[in-house]
């Protein structure tokens, strides 16, 4: 089980690292936006497996707090972007 | 098997430690919920109680045999953390108190806290205390990683003083001068993390039983060394130095050039002579003493070129700095041992008489910048009769520096003589004398445009209270006069060394620099004097004209060359050279 | 600490008569979080009071109570759809991705909603971003602007499902 | 031990990287992200040492553990403080450059005399 | 090698990939977009090391509270970039590479050659842990036996605030930190804010109360409160206080206060300054944890907030 | 009963790397912003989904798998709703289209 569940981790990891390659190439800047968003999911499919695998119950804490900030860190994204585009003069839509 | 680690309790007396850091940090938190305006009165509070307290420490310390220890929390070492005092800690504590309680009362009027402009008075008097409480933590921690916190406070509180005024290039000064001393004190964590990860402890008594010449502890040394000597400035890693203590306001420039860079150079003097006096080699220290001279060079000639008083000043804390790690060669017993001995006694009282006097010439030149609203040293004609406490006040500091008995830094140079001719190390005996010519050149370059007879008469633009002045004096009379106490209960100096001092001998040693620091004056600074009509200097140019040419074509390279090693990329590139010829003169050795 | 500035952001003070009600509610809700994340354990309680307090007090002021009826059935049945929607959605990008024809025919498609602005269009919005194939984009002229992977597909009228199925759960006034 | 190695050998090119990029970028902003870098490579090295250490029921020494924690709040503040001064000096200079060259082609040059 | 160092190399290798895509990206935003993501994932290999305390840390403030703050600048400055482009010599960067490089090469044989067995405090820590009442090694070190360290700490984090302070403009002096931010109080933005954060206190107080006995503590509790309170705040919801007000001052000192008071307790009436009554030692620290969550999360909200930019009165 | 979890744990993490991987393809092979927002947006989610409810059987009780329950449906709530966020952005930018 350990070595199914740690490929597994493994596995989810090669594809954290993939999807981080495609998104910080950009083009755009809301492509780039995406990156705390895919950490929120995969790392934290990453870390939950691992606190399984390495028994280590506290690993859910980590996942919960990486849950709160890398939504932050996303809203964050999005807020300071939204604010380049206004000095590029386009409409900012909701969020000045 | 590890050697016995010593019996470590809390000694009678060891609650001053504490008091003498946690009194300013109460300050510090009092301030800040007061606010601006109760924010003055704090500070007079504070202290003169820390003032106390460092007094108290002076007194108790040679009744405790000594030492003095306290174990917070009562967890000892290596679990806990302990405070200890010796007697270089007693006297780097009572220097602060001294200097401290002269700059509050020279900043009293500059920093009153007005309804409006209240910003700067604030920040000013809550970083002031918090750079006492840093200093007093850095002087009796026990503990690496707690010296490295208290460290990390210090460049806290000393960064916003250099833009308090809030112009761009103090801002400019202040951003290159954190992230220098940012990359210092990294690389003095990551020797910790070394250090621990080798011995399990970070108590500096622990570590001194526990270390041996390991290669690990060698790189860990190098690394934690250079990071001190980027946040000491240390030439070739002081680009953010002079930008940063010419443009702080004169009462903050006071504290960052007489204190604030003694904090990481303790920690130096503690890691090399406590942690590991066994362990670094010659070899290091020669290259410390070389930086040392280079220095003295450097920052010498480049300060008799500047035009601005407080630029020169700060490039002569520079030179200063260089002086103070001549000691480290000059320390090395036969063994191979670095021994706590003369050379080291010399070294701290050459920092302790740099301290008084270099803040006592801040304070005089902002005086002086206050009343003339300028500090051009070429329109200083007449000031010494408009301001004549301010250059009574930059004078006697400036005489203390240079080395006229009984001052601290004559007595310094002494013991430092003696053991050049001790360890046959004769050519930092050459050093040791050309950096009191230089003290002297621009000690003499500015008083002899001070003096100078003006055509009209100065209009002063701003006021000029008698409390800032008599500040000022009172720290550089201090610093005249440091050579008389009894140093011998704190310091390993032989008490008949101070009675040498007013030897026949004593004024041939004194004429030499004096000629020698004329000298150089008028060869290297490229100010027209105010005397430059007169017949006497005319035929004197005649003479050593072509010779005086050559000297400022010399001073004009080593300016170029200090811009050079003032780049970003040149500065951090020095200092990983730096850390890499240590490690590896370190691992020579050994 | 939060929400210590909730009172001046300007928005109406909560009537009297349902915020009890809905006080208790959240409270409730924050006390199975809570559990959840606590476990029950006695030495806890003045921790879970102070969460539970803190977390209720933040949420009246930032969130006004809802006064429209819910019904529980509707409610499970909108969580069961909306799993089920969600699973169909992964799967539906899977495919396209993984195929090698690439079948992506994306653009853009308007959705007049009857619901008003504010909180419930933005549990609309928030419900239909896990839909297959639509992720909502902004508005224009009051309308929904959905991206769509293809726009073929009957997509206003899924959406116009959901609209329904959401209505009857929570906002059935 | 293999952790300790891989993860040793990854503190030290973080160490590395942080360095180089602290130098040679130019943008003092840059030089700020390259410090947490580095300083993060320094708390890795500190986390090797402390999971060396494990013992007594513990897969980490708690000692360095509670280093590390202060150090990276010490480290955050630092951003923090240096990110204001340099934004306060983008809006007064309108610029970020560190480059002293400007101020001292403006001084006037005593050589000259 | 067995699976778990394939898992060990995959995760270093994309943690240094990150790294050097940081320092080598031209953009700046893209730098601390790659630098944000490096920091959330240098919490895994934290929980691999076996130290979820530190895990949860760097979590909170290494890679969301700090990229943030770091996020924020690269918006701000993005227009400046063009101005600074031109970098150091080829020779520089190449003797800069050079001597970085002999350096992490230095530090890498020296952690590969650190003694074995490796010195350690863990047994020490285990056996006086009796002394507070408390489960959590990291807490009992950082408010016991290194409290000295801890308060400290705080201090150079209210420094961090006066300095950002002191950078204010003497009109804005006593205003609030940083520019409003506006948004549709009826957008999607909005919406979360409005949701999350509550949910976002009962996690954040969780943290706090857990770290007594397992991984957790006020730092990391005080980290999320701040993320929440900036989200409120990113929304337009509330606005930043004002730094004159006499609560914020009182807040922000409270955790040092607290910690500095009860340390003088213990030099006054116990055993030694910071030392702990063993009857009472949980619940001071506990109370003093509590003082220093507040404490935390008002000081790195305002940190990220920035220096005061606006009067009060608008 | 340990093998009935243990083919759950195997089903549901292999269903769990299965929509990792396909929306690690979907980023790669989409071409434009909005399209890999999608892929991104549901089939990481569903993957973080299916791992939690492979992880159920393996929690030492009923509040970890309740736990790691709500930590799915925070990630939830937030993905839905940044993605309108950074959709929104994408549009105004108009890479769009």
């Amino acid at each position: 089980m350990t070595e199914f569940l740690t490929a597994a981790v493994g596995l989810i990891l090669a594809m954290l690292g993939l999807g981080l390659v495609s998104i910080l190439r950009g083009p755009t800047d809301a492509d780039r936006m995406m990156a705390a968003q895919l950490i929120g999911t995969a790392g934290i499919a990453v870390l939950l497996l691992l606190g399984t695998v390495t028994g280590v119950p506290a690993a859910v804490d980590v996942a919960l707090i990486l849950a709160l900030l890398a939504t932050f860190a996303s809203i964050a994204f999005v807020k300071k972007g939204l604010s380049r585009l206004e000095t590029d003069g386009a409409d900012p839509g909701e969020d000045r | 098997m590890l050697p016995p680690a010593p019996a470590l309790v809390t000694t009678a007396g060891g609650f001053l430690l504490v008091l003498s850091i946690v009194v300013p940090v109460a300050g510090v938190l009092l301030a800040f919920v007061l606010g601006e305006r109760y924010v003055r009165q704090v500070a007079s509070t504070v202290v003169p109680v820390g003032l106390a307290i460092a007094f108290a420490v002076l007194v108790l310390l040679p009744r405790s045999d000594g030492h003095l220890v306290y174990l917070l929390g009562a967890w000892p070492p290596p679990l806990g953390v302990a405070l200890r005092a010796d007697g270089l800690s007693a006297v780097m504590l009572a220097t602060t108190a001294v200097v401290i309680c002269a700059v509050a009362i020279f900043a009293a009027t500059d920093f009153r806290p007005q309804s409006v402009e209240a910003r700067a008075p604030f920040a000013f008097w809550i970083l002031l205390l918090a750079i006492w409480g840093a200093l007093n933590t850095i002087f009796i921690a026990g503990d690496l990683f707690t010296l490295y916190v208290a460290l990390e406070l210090l460049t806290f509180a000393a960064v916003p003083l250099v833009s308090l005024d809030g112009r761009a290039e103090t801002l400019r000064a202040a951003l290159r001068y954190l992230l220098f001393a940012l990359l210092g004190s990294v690389l003095y964590l990551m020797g910790t993390a070394l250090l621990y990860g080798l011995y399990g402890t970070l108590d500096i008594a622990l570590l001194s039983h526990r270390v041996n010449a390991d290669s690990g502890v060698l790189i860990a040394a190098a690394l934690m060394t250079t990071g001190l000597l980027a946040k000491t400035a240390l030439f070739p890693l002081h680009l953010w130095l002079p930008p940063a203590h010419a443009g702080a306001p004169a009462a903050a420039s006071a504290i960052l050039s007489a204190l604030v860079v003694k904090g990481s150079f303790f920690i130096l003097v503690r890691l090399w002579f406590d942690v590991m006096p066994g362990l670094p080699g010659l070899a290091a220290a020669q290259l410390l003493a070389a930086l040392g001279a280079g220095a003295i060079l450097f920052g010498s000639v480049v300060a008799l070129r500047q035009e601005r008083l407080k630029l020169l000043i700060a490039y002569s804390t520079l030179a200063q700095i260089g002086y103070l790690f001549l000691m480290f060669p000059l320390a090395f017993g036969a063994s191979g041992k670095l021994e706590s001995d003369q050379a080291l006694a010399g070294g701290l009282l050459q920092a302790v008489s740099h301290a008084t006097a270099k803040a006592a010439m801040f304070m005089a030149v902002g005086s002086i910048y206050a009343g003339l609203g300028h500090d051009r040293i070429t329109g200083l004609c007449g000031v010494a009769r408009a301001l004549p406490l301010s250059v009574l006040a930059f004078a006697i500091g400036g005489i203390a520096l240079m080395g006229v008995q009984p001052s601290g830094a004559s007595f310094a140079k002494e013991l430092l003589l003696q053991e050049t001719a001790r360890t046959g190390q004769w050519w930092w005996a050459i050093v040791l004398q050309a950096g009191g010519m230089f003290t002297t050149a621009y000690v003499v370059l500015v008083l002899s445009h001070a003096l100078a007879p003006s055509d009209q008469p100065i209009v002063l633009v701003g006021p000029a209270p008698l409390s800032r002045d008599l500040a000022a004096l009172v720290l550089a009379l201090c610093s005249l006069f440091l050579g008389l106490l009894p140093w011998d209960s704190y310091l390993p100096a032989p008490s008949d060394a101070a009675s040498k001092l007013f030897g026949i001998d004593a004024l041939s040693k004194l004429l030499l620099p004096v000629l020698g620091g004329a000298a150089l004056a008028i060869l290297l600074s490229p100010w027209p004097h105010p005397l430059g009509s007169s017949a006497a200097w005319k035929a004197l140019m005649r003479v050593v004209g072509p010779l005086r040419r050559g000297c400022l074509r010399f001073g004009s390279l080593i300016e170029r060359g200090d811009e050079v090693l003032r780049q970003w990329s040149a500065a951090g590139i020095s200092l990983l050279l730096v850390s890499l010829l240590l490690a590896a003169s370190m691992l020579a050795a050994n | 600490m939060t929400g210590s500035s909730g009172d001046r952001y300007g928005r109406a003070v909560v009537a009297v008569g349902g915020s009890w009600r809905t006080a208790t509610l959240r409270a409730a809700f924050f006390l199975c979080l809570w559990l959840v994340l606590a476990g029950a354990n006695p030495a806890d309680i003045p921790a879970a009071a102070a969460a539970i307090a803190a977390a209720t007090w933040t949420s009246l002021h930032l969130l006004e109570p809802s006064r429209s009826r819910r019904s529980i059935p509707a409610i499970v049945r909108l969580a069961l759809l909306f799993l089920y929607q969600s699973v169909v959605a992964g799967v539906d990008v899977a495919r396209r991705a993984l195929d090698p024809r690439l079948p992506l025919r994306p653009g853009f498609v308007f959705y007049p909603t009857g619901l008003s602005r504010g909180v419930r269009r933005n549990v609309f919005t928030t419900l239909t971003s896990l839909l297959p194939g639509t992720v909502p984009t902004g508005e224009e002229n009051g309308q929904l602007v959905y991206h769509c992977l293809d726009v073929e597909q009957p997509v206003v009228a899924e959406l116009a499902a959901e609209e329904a199925a959401l209505v009857r759960a929570l906002y059935n006034d | 031990m293999s952790a300790v190695t891989v993860f040793g050998l990854c503190a030290a090119a973080a160490v590395g990287l942080g360095l180089y990029g602290l130098i040679a970028n130019p943008q003092p902003l840059r030089k700020i992200i390259a410090f947490n870098l580095l300083g993060s490579g320094v708390f890795l090295m500190f986390g090797i040492v402390g999971r060396r250490g494990a013992a007594a029921g513990f897969g980490n020494d708690p000692v360095p553990q509670a280093l590390v924690i202060t150090g990276v709040v010490v480290a955050f503040s630092a951003t923090a403080l240096a990110i204001a001064l340099l934004l306060r000096l983008f809006q007064i200079a309108g610029s970020t450059t560190l480059n002293s060259r400007a101020a001292a082609s403006a001084r006037s040059d005593p050589s000259g005399h | 090698m067995n699976i778990a160092t394939v898992f060990e190399i995959a995760l270093a290798a994309v943690v240094l990939g990150l790294a050097i895509w940081t320092i080598a990206v031209p953009d700046t935003y893209s730098a601390t977009v790659g630098f944000i993501a490096y920091g959330l994932l240098v919490a895994l290999i934290w929980v691999r090391l076996d130290a979820v305390d530190v895990a949860l840390t760097e979590a909170a403030i290494g890679g969301g509270l700090g990229g943030v703050l770091l996020l924020g600048a690269a918006a701000r400055l993005r227009d400046t970039e063009a101005m600074t482009t031109e970098g150091p010599s080829l020779i520089v960067r190449l003797s800069a590479a050079i001597l970085s490089a002999s350096i992490a090469a230095a530090l890498a044989v020296t952690i590969l050659l650190l003694p074995d067995p490796a010195p350690t405090l863990a047994p020490a820590v285990v056996a006086n842990a009796g002394a507070t009442g408390m489960t959590n090694p990291v807490t009992n070190v950082l408010m016991a036996f290194r409290g000295m360290d801890t308060m400290l700490e705080k201090v150079v984090l209210l420094l961090a605030i006066v300095g950002v302070w002191s950078l204010a403009s003497d009109q804005a002096w006593g205003g609030r930190p940083g520019p409003r931010h506006q948004a549709d109080p009826n957008g999607v933005l909005a919406f979360l804010a409005r949701l999350l954060p509550p949910a976002g206190i009962v996690v954040g107080i969780y943290i706090l109360w857990t770290g007594a006995d397992h991984p957790g503590g006020a730092f990391q509790g005080g980290a999320v409160l701040a993320s929440m309170w900036l989200l409120v705040i990113m929304a337009g919801l509330v606005d930043t206080p004002p730094v004159r007000s006499r609560w914020l001052r009182l807040i922000l000192v409270a955790g040092p206060g607290l910690f500095l008071a009860v340390g003088l307790g213990g030099l006054c009436f116990g055993s030694a300054f910071l030392a702990y009554p063993v009857a009472f030692a949980k619940p001071l620290i506990l109370s003093i944890e509590v003082a220093m969550l507040l404490t935390i999360a008002t000081t790195l909200g305002l940190l990220l907030a920035g220096a005061p930019e606006r009067s009060a009165e608008r | 009963m340990n093998v009935a979890r243990d083919i759950i744990t195997v089903a549901g993490v292999s269903a769990g790397v299965f929509f990792f991987f396909a929306g690690t393809v979907g980023l790669l092979r989409f071409p434009d912003t909005l399209t890999r927002l999608h892929a991104l947006s549901k089939a990481d989610n569903l993957g973080l989904g299916f791992v939690v409810l492979g992880l159920l059987p393996q929690t030492g009780g009923l509040r970890d798998g309740l736990k790691l329950i709500s930590i799915w449906m925070f990630v939830l709530l937030a993905g839905a709703t940044v993605s309108q966020l950074i959709a929104r952005t994408a549009r105004q930018s108009g890479s769009g289209k």
